[in-house]
C-alpha cells in the first residue's frame, strides 16, 4: 500500500524533479505516466463540460462532487496519512458554511462580507482544532473519535437554537446572497473546481515533503516516532488544523454552490459519516481516494432520489451506505482505489508493530 | 428552595438514564477495549420497542423488558456477527460500530417514521403529587429507583458472583483468564449483550420519560454516555455513575434557566475536567 | 576529569508498594561504557524507560550534561541527543529500511513546518545512507523493514540511533536472539562507533562475556536496587554479587 | 505409553518473525523437564504455543497422545494443561480467595471446591494468611505462589511453569525450588527458567533451546557436568564454590 500511496503523492506533484528519495519505491511502480495523463484529461474535461454542454442537473452533481471531494481528501490526510480517526470532521465544513452564510447576510451580499466570513470561518475552525485537539489527542485514540463526534453534534445543536436566531436564523436556514462576482452557474462551478484542484495541489506537497514522512512514521508507529524525537502531539495538531482549514473552505464553497445553509452542514451523518464513507470506499490512504468515494456516493444519491418518486424507500439511501459502509469496512479495507493500486497485501489499518498474537 | 428539589429530582432521573447508557459503554470498553459507537443504536432500538410493547399490552413491565432483551439480542449479533473478527484492530472497530450506529437509527426511522411517535407512561405512574410546593411525579421516582437498583445489582454481580469475578479477570487480562480454561470470547459477548441490553433498558424507561421517541434519540444519548465516560474515565462503572450524576444534575440545571444552552453544558463540563484530569475523574492512565 | 553525560539521582520508578526501581543512582561520564546486568526483573530495562522519558519518575532527578531533565518529555530527551533503543524490534515494519533511517534523520535535524515550502533535502538522504553504512545494511535499504531477518532488523535500530547522533545511546539488549557470533559482530559496530564519536553508551545485556570484554564499568541491579557499581573486574570479584545475582553455586562466566 | 507432553518439529511465527523453527520435546508423566536456553531462544513462545496462544504452523504437540492443533487456548487448558505465565499470571485486581477460585470448573460443588481450596493452601501457608487480599497488593514472593497455587488448584495433568524465579530474592528461589520438587509425581511439570541453580534443583530432565530449536535433551546431570555445553548455549558456567 506505501507504494501506491507514494504513487499517488507523486502524481500530485507537478514537477517530476522534485520527487523526493522517499518516491523511490514508488518509482519502480509499473503503471508510470498513465493517471497523471489521466488527471489532466479529467481536469480539462471537467472545465470544459459546462461550457459544451451547459449547466445544469449535472453540474450541480459535480459541484457537490468538488466541494465534497476536496472535503474527503482533507478527512484522508487525518485517517489515511496519520492515522487518527475523526467522527466530526462536520464541525469544520458547518463553521465555514455558516461563516459564509453569516458574512454575506450581514454584509448584504457584499464581497467584504464574503471575506470577512471566510477568515472568521478559518479563525474559529483553527481555535476549534485547537482546542479538540488540546483535549484528546493526549490520551488516547478512541477519545479523539468521541469528543470530535461530541463537539460537531454540539455545534449542529448550537447553530439550530433558538437563542441564535439572530444570526442562524435556527432550524429555518439562511439563504446565502452570493456576491456579484461569483453569481453566474459557472463562475461558482469553475471556483468548486479551483478548490478541489488547490486541495491536491496542497496535500500532494504536504504528504510528499518531510512532514508527510513524519506523519508516515506516525501512522505507523507513533510511539517509536516519539522515541525518535518526533513531538508526535504537536504534528497531529498541526495536521488536524491544516485539514480543518480544508474543510471549512470546502463547507464555504458548498454554501456558496447551494446559496443555502442550514444545520445539515452539521450533521453527523449527513457529513462527518458520508465523508468518512466516501474515504472508505474509495481508499483511504490514497489522497484521490475520497474524490472517487464522493464522486460514487454522491451521483448514487441523487440517482436514489431521483427514482425515489415510484418507490419512497429508496429515499433511505443511508440506510443502503449503512449497510455497504459496514460490508467495505469488513470485507474490503483499502476501498477502490487501495484494492485497485495495491496488489501486495498489508493490511491498511493494522498496526503491524505490535502484532496482534493471542488467539484468545 | 422548591426548585432546587425539583431540578435535583429532575436531575437524578437525567443520571439514572445516563448511568444505564454509560455503564454498558465502560463495561464494554473495560473487557473488549472497544468504543462502542453502536450504543445508541441499541438505545433507539430500546426506545422503540417498548414504546410499540407498551402500546400493544399496556403493560410497563413487559415492555420495558421486551425493549431490553431486543437489545441483548442485536448485542449478541453484533458481535457475534461483526465484533469478533476484529479485535485486535481498534480503529476498525470503531468504524464498524459506528455503521451499526447508522444502520439501526435508519432501520427505525424505514420501520416507523421519521417523526416523534408519543410514548405516554402508563397509568399506573402517570400520577403526580405536590408536596411543599414540590411536584412529585410517579414515573421520575420510578426511573430514579430503577437506576439506583441497577446500580446496586451492577455491582453486587461484580463483586459478589462468578460471572462479576470473570469479568473483572477479563478487564485486567484476558490472556490469563483464557489460560485458566474461562472461554474468554463467551464473556465478551455475554458482556457486550449485557451492554446492549442496558442501553435498550435506558430506551425504554426514556420514551415516557422524554414523552416521545424519534429515530435520532440514540446518537443525542450516544454522545452523552460518551461526555460521561470521558468525564468519569474510561473503563470505571464507579466513574460513569458520578458522571452521571455530574451531567444528569448540570443539565437538568441549565435546561432550566437555559433550555437552548443545555446540549453545551456537559460538553463544556467534560471540557473543564479533560484540561485538569486528561483521563478522566476516576480514570486511570493506560499502563504501558 | 571527564564531564558527566547522564547522571540519575535515587530514582524510583512504579507504583504499588514494591517500587520497581527503588532509589538507583547511577552516574555515566561523557564517552564512558557502563553495562547494567542484573536478574530477569531487577528493574533494567524499567530504569531505561525512566531515563529515556518513557515512564516517569516517582521521585528522583535525571540530569543531562549539567540539565535537569527529569520533566522532560521523550521526545524532547531524544532531541537532545537521548538516544534509545529496545528489547524487542520497535521499527515502521511498512517503510522500507531506507526510510526508518530518514524518519530518524528527520527527528534530528527538527522537521519544521516550513519544511512543507521547502523542496526535499538530498542532505537527509545522504546521511540515511550513511547511517545504513554504518551498520552494514546499505544492501538491504529498498526492502521494506518487515522483510529483514531478524539480525538485519536489530542492525535497523542501530542504524536508526546512530542517524539520530545522539550523545548518550541507552541501549536495550541491542543483541536479543542473535547468534553469538552475529551479536559479537553488533557490539563491535556498536563500539566502532561509539570510539568515533566519543559518545556514551549505557548497556543493558545479558551476555557477561560482551560485558566484561567492552564495559569501562559495570553496574548490578538486583530488585530495583543498585547492588555494585565498579570495573568489571572488581563486579566479577564480589561474592554479593555472587550470591544475589547469580545464586551461590551456578555462576555466569 | 505415550508423554505427558510431546512436540515434534513445531514451527511458530510471532507477527513476522519465526521464532520457533524444530523444537522437539518429550515430558515423560510425572517428571519436572527444564527447558533451558538463552534470551530470546524461543522458551516462551514454545510454551504458548503449547497453550495454543501462538498458532503452530507445522509439526505437532500432542498431550497424552492427543493433538492440541487447532485448539482454542481455554479448551487446552481445560485438557488438563495449566500455564503459569512470567509475568501478570495472577488478577491483580481480585482477591487471592478469587483468584484461586476461578480455575475451578463450574461443576465443583462448593464443599468439592473448599476441598481443592484447602488442599492447595496446606502447600502455601502464606496464601492462607493473604487469602482476603488482593493479589495486587501481594509482595513478589507471594505473587508468584498464588499463581502456581491457582493453576494448581484445578489438577493440571501438565503445568507450564514460565521463569518463577524471576525477580525474586534467594530465599525465595530456595522456596520456590521445594514447592516445584513436592510437584513431582503429583502432576508432571514443564519448567522454563535461566537460573541454573533452580532448574539443577527442580528438574530431572533438561531441553535445550537455541535460536528456535531444540539441540540437546537428556538427564539433568549430563548438563550440569557438560560445561562446554552450558558455556555455548547458556553463556553461563557451573564452578564449585567454597572448597
Amino acid at each position: 500500500m506505501r507504494r501506491g500511496m507514494r504513487q499517488l503523492a507523486r502524481m500530485a506533484q507537478r514537477s517530476p524533479g522534485r520527487a523526493g528519495p522517499l518516491a523511490r519505491v514508488a518509482d519502480r511502480m509499473p503503471s508510470g505516466q498513465g493517471p497523471r495523463w489521466l488527471r489532466a484529461v479529467l481536469f480539462i474535461a471537467a472545465v470544459m463540460y459546462p461550457l459544451v454542454f451547459g449547466t445544469g442537473g449535472i453540474t450541480q452533481l459535480l459541484e457537490q462532487i468538488f466541494t465534497f471531494g476536496a472535503l474527503a481528501m482533507s478527512y484522508d490526510l487525518l485517517l489515511g496519512y496519520t492515522g487518527i480517526l475523526s467522527f466530526g470532521h462536520a464541525m469544520f465544513f458547518g463553521t465555514g458554511a455558516y461563516a459564509v452564510a453569516i458574512g454575506l447576510n450581514q454584509g448584504d451580499g457584499r464581497l467584504e462580507g464574503l471575506l470577512v466570513g471566510l477568515a472568521a470561518g478559518i479563525a474559529g475552525s483553527l481555535v476549534l482544532s485547537g482546542i479538540v485537539a488540546f483535549l484528546s489527542l493526549r490520551v488516547r485514540e478512541a477519545y479523539f473519535a468521541m469528543i470530535t463526534l461530541a463537539v460537531g453534534q454540539v455545534l449542529g445543536v448550537l447553530a439550530g437554537s433558538q437563542a441564535l436566531r439572530a444570526v442562524t436564523n435556527a432550524g429555518d436556514g439562511l439563504t446565502v446572497p452570493v456576491p456579484d462576482l461569483l453569481s453566474g452557474n459557472l463562475t461558482l462551478y469553475d471556483m468548486c473546481l479551483a478548490l478541489l484542484a488547490l486541495t491536491a495541489w496542497a496535500l500532494g506537497r504536504l504528504v510528499h515533503s518531510p512532514v508527510g514522512d513524519v506523519l508516515a512514521a506516525i501512522r505507523e508507529n507513533a510511539a517509536r516516532a516519539k522515541s525518535l524525537g518526533h513531538p508526535v502531539v504537536r504534528f497531529q495538531t498541526f495536521v488536524f488544523a491544516v485539514s480543518g482549514v480544508i474543510a471549512t473552505l470546502a463547507g464555504a464553497a458548498f454554501a456558496l454552490a447551494q446559496s443555502f445553509v442550514n444545520t445539515t452542514v452539521y450533521d453527523v451523518a449527513g457529513v462527518s459519516l458520508n465523508v468518512l464513507l466516501m474515504v472508505v470506499i474509495g481508499g483511504a490512504g490514497t489522497l484521490y481516494g475520497g474524490l472517487l468515494g464522493a464522486a460514487l456516493l454522491l451521483t448514487a444519491q441523487t440517482w436514489f432520489a431521483s427514482v425515489a418518486g415510484g418507490a419512497p424507500w429508496l429515499r433511505e439511501y443511508m440506510l443502503a451506505f449503512g449497510i455497504l459502509y459496514i460490508v467495505v469496512v469488513r470485507f474490503m479495507p483499502k476501498g477502490i482505489l487501495g484494492a485497485f493500486l495495491h496488489r501486495r497485501g498489508h493490511g491498511r489499518w493494522r498496526k503491524s508493530s505490535d502484532c496482534k498474537t493471542s488467539q484468545i | 428552595m422548591s426548585v432546587a428539589l425539583t431540578l435535583l429530582l429532575n436531575g437524578l432521573a437525567n443520571s439514572a438514564l445516563y448511568f444505564l447508557m454509560a455503564s454498558g459503554l465502560t463495561l464494554i470498553f473495560g473487557l473488549l477495549r472497544v468504543v462502542n459507537f453502536a450504543h445508541g443504536g441499541f438505545f433507539v432500538w430500546g426506545a422503540y420497542t417498548g414504546t410499540f410493547l407498551a402500546s400493544a399490552l399496556h403493560n410497563l413491565a413487559a415492555s420495558i423488558a421486551g425493549g431490553a432483551a431486543v437489545g441483548v439480542l442485536l448485542g449478541w449479533l453484533v458481535e457475534r456477527g461483526l465484533m469478533r473478527r476484529l479485535y485486535g484492530d481498534a480503529t476498525q472497530q470503531l468504524l464498524i460500530t459506528m455503521g451499526v450506529l447508522m444502520v439501526l437509527s435508519e432501520l427505525v426511522r424505514l420501520i416507523f417514521g421519521p417523526n416523534p411517535i408519543s410514548a405516554p407512561a402508563p397509568t399506573s405512574l402517570g400520577r403526580s403529587w405536590v408536596v411543599n410546593g414540590v411536584p412529585l411525579v410517579a414515573y421520575e421516582g420510578f426511573v430514579i429507583l430503577f437506576g439506583a437498583a441497577v446500580f446496586a445489582i451492577l455491582q453486587g454481580v461484580l463483586r459478589g458472583t462468578r460471572l462479576g469475578a470473570l469479568i473483572r479477570a477479563g478487564v485486567s487480562n484476558p490472556e490469563l483468564l483464557a489460560a485458566r480454561g474461562i472461554p474468554v470470547r463467551r464473556v465478551f459477548t455475554a458482556v457486550f449483550a449485557i451492554g446492549a441490553g442496558l442501553a435498550a433498558l435506558a430506551g425504554g424507561l426514556s420514551g415516557p420519560w422524554f414523552g416521545a421517541v424519534t429515530p435520532d434519540m440514540g446518537m443525542d444519548m450516544q454522545l452523552t454516555a460518551f461526555v460521561i465516560v470521558v468525564l468519569g474515565g474510561l473503563g470505571s462503572v464507579g466513574g460513569s455513575l458520578l458522571g452521571s450524576l455530574v451531567v444528569g444534575i448540570t443539565t437538568a440545571i441549565v435546561s432550566y434557566f437555559a433550555p437552548s444552552l443545555a446540549v453545551l453544558a456537559g460538553v463544556v463540563v467534560m471540557a473543564l475536567v479533560l484540561v485538569v484530569r486528561p483521563h478522566g475523574l476516576m480514570g486511570q492512565r493506560e499502563v504501558a | 576529569m571527564n564531564r558527566v553525560a547522564l547522571e540519575v539521582d535515587r530514582a524510583v520508578v512504579g507504583y504499588g508498594p514494591v517500587p520497581v526501581v527503588d532509589g538507583v543512582s547511577i552516574r555515566l561520564d561523557e564517552g564512558e561504557f557502563l553495562s547494567l546486568i542484573g536478574p530477569n526483573g531487577a528493574g533494567k530495562t524499567t530504569l531505561m524507560n525512566a531515563l529515556s522519558g518513557a515512564l516517569a519518575l516517582r521521585s528522583g532527578r535525571v540530569w543531562y550534561f549539567g540539565q535537569d531533565i527529569s520533566n522532560w518529555s521523550e521526545d524532547a530527551r531524544a532531541r537532545a541527543g537521548l538516544g534509545r533503543s529496545f528489547q524487542k524490534t520497535h521499527l515502521f515494519p511498512r517503510l522500507t529500511v531506507l526510510e526508518n533511517v530518514r524518519i530518524a534523520v528527520l527527528a534530528k535535524r527538527r522537521v519544521r513546518f516550513r519544511a512543507l515550502w521547502s523542496p526535499q533535502d538530498p542532505a537527509v538522504d545522504r546521511e540515511a545512507h550513511a547511517s545504513l553504512a554504518a551498520a552494514g545494511l546499505t544492501e538491504h535499504a529498498d526492502r521494506p523493514a518487515a522483510d529483514l531477518p531478524h539480525g538485519g532488523k536489530r542492525r535497523l535500530e542501530l542504524a536508526m540511533l546512530f542517524a539520530l547522533e545522539p550523545r548518550v545511546l541507552l541501549l536495550d539488549e541491542p543483541t536479543a536472539g542473535m547468534g553469538a557470533e552475529e551479536a559479537d559482530g553488533l557490539m563491535r559496530v556498536i563500539d566502532g562507533w561509539r570510539r568515533d564519536r566519543g559518545c556514551s553508551v549505557m548497556l543493558v545485556e545479558h551476555r557477561l562475556d560482551l560485558v566484561m570484554r567492552l564495559s569501562d564499568r559495570v553496574a548490578v541491579l538486583h530488585q530495583g536496587r543498585l547492588l555494585t557499581l565498579g570495573s568489571p573486574e572488581a563486579v566479577m570479584a564480589d561474592p554479593e554479587v555472587e550470591a544475589a545475582y547469580l545464586g551461590g553455586r551456578v555462576e555466569r562466566a | 505409553m505415550p508423554e505427558a507432553l510431546e512436540m515434534r518439529d513445531v514451527v511458530a511465527n510471532i507477527g513476522e518473525y519465526r521464532i520457533l523453527d524444530g523444537v522437539r520435546l518429550a515430558v515423560p508423566e510425572g517428571s519436572v523437564t527444564v527447558m533451558l536456553g538463552r534470551n530470546g531462544a524461543g522458551k516462551t513462545t514454545t510454551l504458548r504455543t503449547i497453550m495454543g496462544f501462538v498458532p503452530c504452523l507445522n509439526g505437532t504437540v500432542r498431550l497424552f497422545g492427543d493433538s492440541l492443533a487447532g485448539l482454542p487456548p481455554h479448551r487446552i487448558a481445560r485438557l488438563g494443561v495449566g500455564y503459569v505465565p512470567e509475568d501478570a499470571n495472577v488478577f491483580p485486581n481480585l482477591t487471592v480467595a478469587e483468584n484461586l477460585r476461578l480455575a475451578l470448573p463450574r461443576a465443583h460443588g462448593r464443599a468439592q471446591a473448599e476441598e481443592a481450596v484447602e488442599q492447595v493452601l496446606g502447600l502455601f501457608p502464606d496464601l492462607r494468611q493473604a487469602y482476603r487480599r488482593w493479589a495486587g497488593h501481594l509482595s513478589g514472593g507471594q505473587r508468584q505462589m498464588l499463581a502456581i497455587a491457582s493453576v494448581l488448584v484445578s489438577q493440571p495433568r501438565v503445568m507450564l511453569i514460565d521463569e518463577p524465579s524471576k525477580g525474586l530474592s534467594p530465599r525465595f528461589v530456595d522456596l520456590l525450588g521445594e514447592v516445584i520438587a513436592q510437584l513431582r509425581g503429583r502432576t508432571t511439570v514443564l519448567l522454563v527458567e535461566q537460573n541454573l541453580r533452580l532448574a539443577a534443583v527442580a528438574g530431572e530432565r533438561f531441553t535445550l533451546l537455541d535460536e528456535g530449536r531444540t539441540v540437546m535433551e537428556g538427564p539433568m546431570e549430563e548438563l550440569l557436568e557438560n560445561t562446554a555445553l552450558q558455556q555455548r548455549y547458556l553463556g553461563v558456567r557451573v564452578r564449585e564454590r567454597g572448597n
